[in-house]
């Protein structure tokens, strides 16, 4: 079931996610890009959050956040976080014309977490079919804790516990 | 009864014209004269006619397609792949391919909507004949079908002229449904705009199936004093034989109703509805009750209350009969589109079918005379009552913790459930004794028993929610205001121009079906928040009833609390689905009433008018239906934004302004012809939100409209940053894009305002007299 | 057009009656008296009509259920898992959603024949007048549309009579549309009722679609004579200006002939079509041609040799003004169905559009007047094709070579190939020089082009095909015989008693798209083995070129060599798809002219009588889309048996009989009332076959009927005892259930065939009057 | 892709094949069978029949194959090939109240090869959904060398000469 939907039904195509079997995928996947952006959705908790904002500061990678946890952000006297609620960053990373939250371009590397299910299975369908760079296509990762097969790579379906560990050795490897 | 209507109408024929042999007839559409206003441009209109209309609308809010699916299977040359710009064996390719696709989902609702007003019109002319008058409102309103006319230029004055305009929905919804077909569009702007198209479409069919409805069985004319009737799981007398109506089409339910009245057994029999059935019954008889929204079907038959179950179409468990024959509960199927694989009982002898009901020799039976469904049920209720065991299937306290020790924690349910839920974890805790968890996942339920076709164990996973939760639904009581149907043209002389002018901050509509997120009581919420900021609320359908299922502290609903008249603060339940036409009516005659535009087959310059002056938003929380999708989308060719929860992303693309885009967002001044940016308003035509929180800042943004007075922009302003704060804690980030003038700013928020729009940059700029019409220039 | 439409109606009314205010007039159906016949008993039947009739079949030809996807992703409830018994969160199994998505593809196939057929009356009408009599047969036919006047009980005399008929149609059309929206009709059987009626209603469309054209254009009127005309890829001249025209509804098509003729330019511009507006451009001028069907449209597109590309509806890639684009044609689109994303230019200057189009500002046009596409295309064909270079875009011997070099042997395009051809096995091959192995590719291949999108390497794979067979391609010249539409009553007057008695063996209809598993030429070869043994061979649509393009050893093509005669041995060009009811029309007439059965509202009881003694079978090998399915449909609920090629099975069910269930095989003889076993005939009602053997053996059993004489049993006994010995090398195993007398036994294999009956211990039986209908014992 | 739909967009939902990795699973799934039936279709060449009459005489198994294949079995001497067609069979094995090719009830284990890919594919897909065999539903084997998602167990794709490895090792296993 690792590397099954999460939602049974869920089934996408013929192209699925890479599983996320280690976290020096992620972190060297991060490493290479030159614009990567972190998405964190309206489900992110506490711990979410916290994490993502480590993320974020590990490798000065900027943040678009549904509206509804920029309060959390802000708690958090984090400034980097952007507001845009799931389906107007979905369309905007899909644009290849996007001039970004800074005004430099799109992005070539968008993680994700903190999203109900089937929101991010529909933003990432979405990306994965629409979001053209060059020849290719945006690399998108799913950081939460259930397998997503329209990313480009995916953790599997997660224990609470497992993926913690996941998430803190990804922030290990990117040197935190 | 297609064949009874034909020779009805060969009857008529014969009797009136004479006999005729050989004769030729020109039929052709009657567009009936209406001398103080001229015929536009459009009338009738055919799939490209308002192309035009629809590519300015999708130029500026530009579809995000979600694929559900990497493939396309809708012909034998597929499955094609069609990932990452792979076409099909057609030529397709995704964006066309998922547009196709909300067509496709569009026609299917929009003939749903149709061929229930014509199945309605046809019943209502052959029981109160054709020249029965179209009253919708008396004399307080002028236009009874403003969507009609507006599209076609007729303005319909009896059932059977309603006839005609079915031909035309009929004949375009085919033509649409042909462009679904392999091998013809191929541009997904095009598959869009036969997506508004068909969207237009279904409103007519709609208005004409409630119109049809009102004037033939006098339900409330446009009432703001429509009368209360009770809602909710605990409203039914059990002591009494209880008859439970499912469906859309409400004729057999009147029927049933008027069969008690006529045998003198009012009173000793209760009828009640779930969905559409049920607000349209409680609008003939406010005697009747609700149930509740769709969700509420399989935990209310499992109860074993109803003693009969009639349903008529739309939105019915497709197996609902297998759960009938569960609780011993006759089934009476009512329509020749919901057969159910029923033995056709229609021109059998009414006690043959009483009998083999009562005695249990069948469970149920097909009877598509609606008379009959009415003396039938009532009979087998009466004489089944007696005798049945009222107790259900679900489960006692013990024989839940029971079934409770035997889930495996596979998670098989809780991958099956649409909302996620902690079915294992609230199992788990039950087995041990603890049904809280399990009770806690009640409002979050929409009743859909995925779970339970998942469970390996063959756990009756929903059955045990309710048995958890037996206490709190047994104790649902609430008021609701039945269906009041249209808007006066008082009420809109006395609001069309706080409207238009912005002071009345909006017309919220809360619609469609119950696929909720996290429950109906979010909508309540949602309601009561714009209620209480003096918005216009407005709701339909499952919403409507969600609405009412919450009480406040003094246990009074917000249909209690709040006056029924379209009005600042007014909470106003239109009726049932059908009953939409009266929202996108409001907006129509306001332009119609306030700033004297003619409808007559005008329909772009109204739409325009909508879309740039008159600030209503639609929501639909839990829509979930083909049904809901074509609602919207003869929203969005109007120019009304709507918002859906998160499952409504599953209808595979949103319709999206993007507000940093400067160019998108320039109108003419019909004044000087100018061409004026006036912010990113409305910024969306369809919008999914994920929280309630993201969709309530949401329609306080929507609202706003390029000719807001300062006045009006103000208030609006107010609710919106207000909300903003509320829930996101700090100022919007695009707030400059908002605000026109100094004048703008809300009084109260000056100095933090002005603050943050120097740090923008902001200057002052032009409110004009917005159009995206060219030819409405008039300097 | 619409709008167009609606003013002519309005004018006409206005002239010949008056002018109306406050007119109020009952618009029902006007059902014309027949003297000599009484009306039956289903005049226009609505959805439940039929039911009774439909469940007879569906209990003896029971739906195998094979779904394409384990899911159902048709609301936002969804995606719902169906596997093995579970049910979605509307309440629906599995089998309930394959016949569901039966039902949704015969509605769109049924949609587009209607709206088609709208259209085209629409115009046609505006052209020549509501008075325009329907005319398909001069006096050689009596009952012009023997399937509208079967189902509904007119009988249309005027175009403008069409109209009320199509009213019929849509409204029908969209009640069964309506039944596959969530929550409504849940049981499998009552959806393959609805499947049945939806096919039928599509006969009635494609009816009144074929007799509004012959009967205003004047296409041969039922016309055995029928001239020929060139059909194949080489068949053009390449040194005039070449106008391509793709789809199926012909009046652009037309308009361009017209305007060559009117300009006295004919004959100086070459006019060639794709798909059923060729046929139907050749039935209107036998100096039109044939390129051949669906699957011609890419290669011949690339070829370079098309000036200007005129699409109209159906069956068109959808992507095809892309490949327009890459020869330099301009592209003009001609519905509103299919508009392509391209500039509305209907109000323009045909001038303006000459201009653009000519000079390459506008790579193409939308122009929804048949008559402004028929001078832009001669005009822009004329003065583009001096400067075009003609060479497209197929690559040269050399540039296949490097090409194949690219290959990386990923097997990506293998694996997106519908029949799963060994490109990278041809490919490497190729890529030695050798191009052989590409070139055989070329028959199997279907154009869909799915290779080149799989290709990661971008490899133009079905041009490399194209070009490696190139000179076979370009060698592609036959002779076809244009649709002579209609059978004669004289036909059916001579044949109708060999047909029912067996003495004619059976009536073979190919139809169909072109989604062959290998290659068109295998229907050639079903047409010329059934036409050889004395069968009558009828053959609409892109079968009916396919069976043109293969040639004997004299060079004669299957048209020339057999008549084109309603006779034993002939081989009949009935025309396009909405032809196809031309066939059922033969099948009815039989009932009517033979055996003086009432057709008016007689549905029934004429189904039943082709189900029993007309021995005819459809045959769509390559049948491909919705609309197929629905003419498929068409033929079930009328009796009529229908086979298609392996990739049919992708329409997710057949309808089987079993052979060895005695008791699914009874019927009433009309003359005692007795129940009598006649064996399984015919064994199925929806078939698909593997290969081209199985589909003839089983074409050769499914003409057996249960009224056979023995000398007709004997006959069809022969053919298939023939055929199933020398494709399976033995007796068929179920022989005996065919046997009913000794006299049925065909006298050359009496001795091997009495041998195996004693075997099974057979015994001589009666053979009855057969009906399955009660009503219909006369004893 | 050994584990992928060989046609790539015939992806079939939630519950998919096992892998057969090993010719001793089929082997087993045999031996354990009361009523196994091997269906041979219009596909099979020479080397399938020559196979599919191994099979069959290994166990003692009945053959119901494609009319079109008749004659290659009667050629090889072989009685025990019951003519049905792709669809006709796999209506009878699909209703649970068949009486099988003896008359003796229906089969418990099938097996298929010689098809078409999207032939069996939808044979198999009508048997997993329909074919109800007590509280279960039938085993079915794919033997064809490609995958085919549909079945309870398939071998994988595989190129000619593994695949006659494969079932040169199951005739192996079952003893001949
Ligand atoms: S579109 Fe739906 S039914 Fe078709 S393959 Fe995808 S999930 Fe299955
Ligand atoms: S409609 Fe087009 S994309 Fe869809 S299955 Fe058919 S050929 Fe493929
Ligand atoms: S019935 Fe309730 S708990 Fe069960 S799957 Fe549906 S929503 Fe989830
Ligand atoms: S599916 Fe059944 S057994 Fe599995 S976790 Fe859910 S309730 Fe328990
Ligand atoms: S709101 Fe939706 S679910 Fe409710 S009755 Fe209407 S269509 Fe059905
Ligand atoms: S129509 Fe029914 S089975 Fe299909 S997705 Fe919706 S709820 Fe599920
Ligand atoms: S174009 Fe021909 S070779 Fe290519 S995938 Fe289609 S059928 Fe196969
Ligand atoms: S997809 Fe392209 S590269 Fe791969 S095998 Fe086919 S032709 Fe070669």
């Amino acid at each position: 079931m690792r590397g099954e939907s999460w939602q049974t039904a869920e089934i996408p195509g013929p192209k699925k996610a890479h599983v996320i079997t280690d976290p020096r995928i992620v972190a060297s996947l991060i490493k290479r890009s030159s614009r990567p952006i972190l998405v964190v959705g309206g489900e992110a908790d506490e711990a979410v959050v916290n994490y993502a904002i480590e993320l974020s500061k590990a490798v000065g990678m900027p943040i678009a956040a549904t509206p509804s946890t920029l309060k959390a952000f802000a708690e958090r006297g984090f400034k980097d976080a952007h507001p845009f609620s799931a389906v107007e960053i979905g369309e905007r990373l899909r644009d290849p014309d996007w001039e970004g939250l800074d005004g430099s371009g799109q992005y070539d590397l968008a993680l994700f977490m903190g999203f109900k299910y089937y929101v991010s299975w529909l933003i990432l369908s979405g990306l994965k079919h629409f979001a053209k760079r060059g020849e290719g296509y945006l690399t998108t990762v799913s950081l939460d804790p259930y397998y997503q097969p329209h990313a480009s790579w995916s953790l599997p379906n997660l224990t609470r516990e497992r993926w913690e560990e996941n998430i803190k050795g990804l922030l290990h490897h990117l040197g935190r | 009864m297609g064949v009874k209507g034909v020779k009805v109408k060969l009857d008529e024929l014969e009797t009136a014209i004479g006999r005729f042999k050989g004769l030729e007839i020109s039929i052709g559409r009657v567009v009936e004269e209406i001398p103080e206003e001229p015929i536009g441009p459009t009338p009738f209109p055919s799939i490209a006619d308002l192309r035009d209309w629809d590519l300015k609308l999708l130029r500026r809010y530009r579809p995000f397609y979600m694929p559900f699916c990497d493939l396309c299977c809708l012909c034998t040359f597929g499955k094609c792949d069609l990932t990452q710009g792979k076409r099909g064996a057609c030529g397709l390719d995704m964006a066309a391919q998922q547009s196709r696709i909300v067509l496709l989902a569009c026609c299917i609702g929009a003939a749903t909507h149709i061929g229930h007003a014509r199945h309605l019109v046809e019943h209502l002319i052959e029981k109160y004949g054709r020249e029965t008058p179209i009253n919708i409102g008396e004399d307080a309103v002028e236009i009874d079908m403003p969507v009609t006319t507006l599209v076609t230029g007729v303005k319909p004055k009896t059932l059977g002229d309603l006839e005609m305009v079915l031909d035309y929905c009929e004949e375009q919804l085919t033509h649409l449904l042909s462009c679904c077909h392999t091998g013809m569009e191929g541009n997904n702007l095009d598959f869009e705009s036969k997506v508004f198209h068909a969207g237009m479409i279904d409103q007519i069919g709609m208005e004409i199936a409630d119109a049809a409805q009102i004037s033939a069985y006098g339900f409330p004319r446009a009432d703001p004093e429509a009368p209360f009737t009770e809602i909710g799981w605990g409203v039914v007398d059990t002591s009494k034989p209880v008859i439970l109506v499912i469906g859309h089409n409400v004729p057999p339910a009147v029927e049933i109703v008027n069969y008690l009245i006529d045998h003198q057994l009012y009173g000793q029999v209760e009828v009640a509805g779930i969905c559409c059935t049920a607000h349209d019954i409680t609008r003939y008889n406010a005697g009747a009750k609700i149930i509740g929204p769709i969700s509420w079907q399989l935990r209310f038959v499992r109860s074993g209350i109803p003693d009969v179950i009639v349903v008529d179409e739309q939105c019915i468990r497709t197996n609902l009969i297998t759960e009938a024959m569960k609780i011993g509960a006759p089934f009476i199927a009512a329509s020749e589109k919901c057969c159910h694989g029923l033995p056709d009982r229609t021109h059998d002898d009414p006690d043959a079918i009483v009998e083999d009901l009562v005695s249990g020799k069948a469970p149920g039976a097909l009877i598509l005379d609606p008379d009959k469904v009415g003396e039938v049920a009532v009979r087998v209720a009466m004489e089944i009552a007696p005798k049945r065991r009222k107790s259900g299937i679900l489960p006692s306290r013990e024989e839940v913790v029971e079934w409770a020790k035997r889930c495996r924690r596979c998670l098989e349910c809780r991958r099956a459930c649409p909302n996620d839920l902690p079915i294992p974890e609230a199992l788990e805790k039950a087995a041990k004794g603890d049904l809280s968890a399990l009770e806690a996942l009640y409002e979050d339920c929409i009743g859909c028993v995925r779970c339970e076709s998942a469970c390996p164990q063959g756990i009756p996973i929903h059955s045990l929610i309710a048995s958890a939760a037996r206490e709190r639904m047994a104790s649902e009581r609430f008021k609701i205001r039945v269906g009041r149907g249209a808007v006066q043209d008082v009420e809109i002389r006395r609001v069309g121009g706080p409207i238009v002018l912005g002071e009345i901050p909006g017309v919220v509509a809360l619609v469609g079906c119950a696929n909720y997120p996290r429950g109906g009581i979010e909508v309540a919420e949602i309601a009561e928040e714009f209620a209480r900021r003096n918005y216009i609320v407005v709701a339909t359908g499952c919403a409507a009833m969600s609405m009412a299922m919450v009480k406040d502290e003094e246990g009074q609903t917000i249909y209690e609390k709040y006056p029924g008249v379209f009005d600042a603060g007014g909470v106003l339940n239109i009726g049932s689905c059908v009953s939409n036409p009266h929202i996108a009516g409001a907006a129509i005659k306001i332009a119609r009433i306030f700033a004297k535009r003619n409808l007559r087959a005008n329909y772009e310059e109204i739409a325009d008018y909508i879309l740039n002056r008159v600030g209503a938003v639609g929501v639909a929380w839990g829509a979930m239906s083909q049904k809901a999708a074509s609602i919207a989308s003869g929203f969005w060719r109007l120019g009304v934004p709507v918002i859906v929860g998160p499952h409504g992303m599953k209808y595979r693309r949103m319709l999206l302004g993007r507000r940093e885009r400067e160019e998108d967002w320039y109108v003419y001044d019909a004044r000087t012809g100018d061409r004026v940016y006036v912010g990113p308003a409305p910024e969306h035509l369809f919008y999914a939100a994920e929280t309630k929180e993201e969709a309530m800042v949401m329609i306080a943004k929507l609202v706003m409209r390029p000719s807001d007075t300062t006045k009006g922009r103000a208030i609006k302003l107010t609710h919106w940053i207000d909300l903003h704060k509320r829930f996101y804690g700090r100022l919007p980030d695009d707030l400059h894009l908002y605000v026109r003038r100094k004048a703008d700013i809300p009084i109260t928020m000056r100095d933090e305002i002005m603050k943050f729009l120097e740090e923008k940059g902001w200057q002052e700029r032009p409110i004009p007299d917005p159009t995206l019409l060219k030819r409405l220039i008039r300097g």
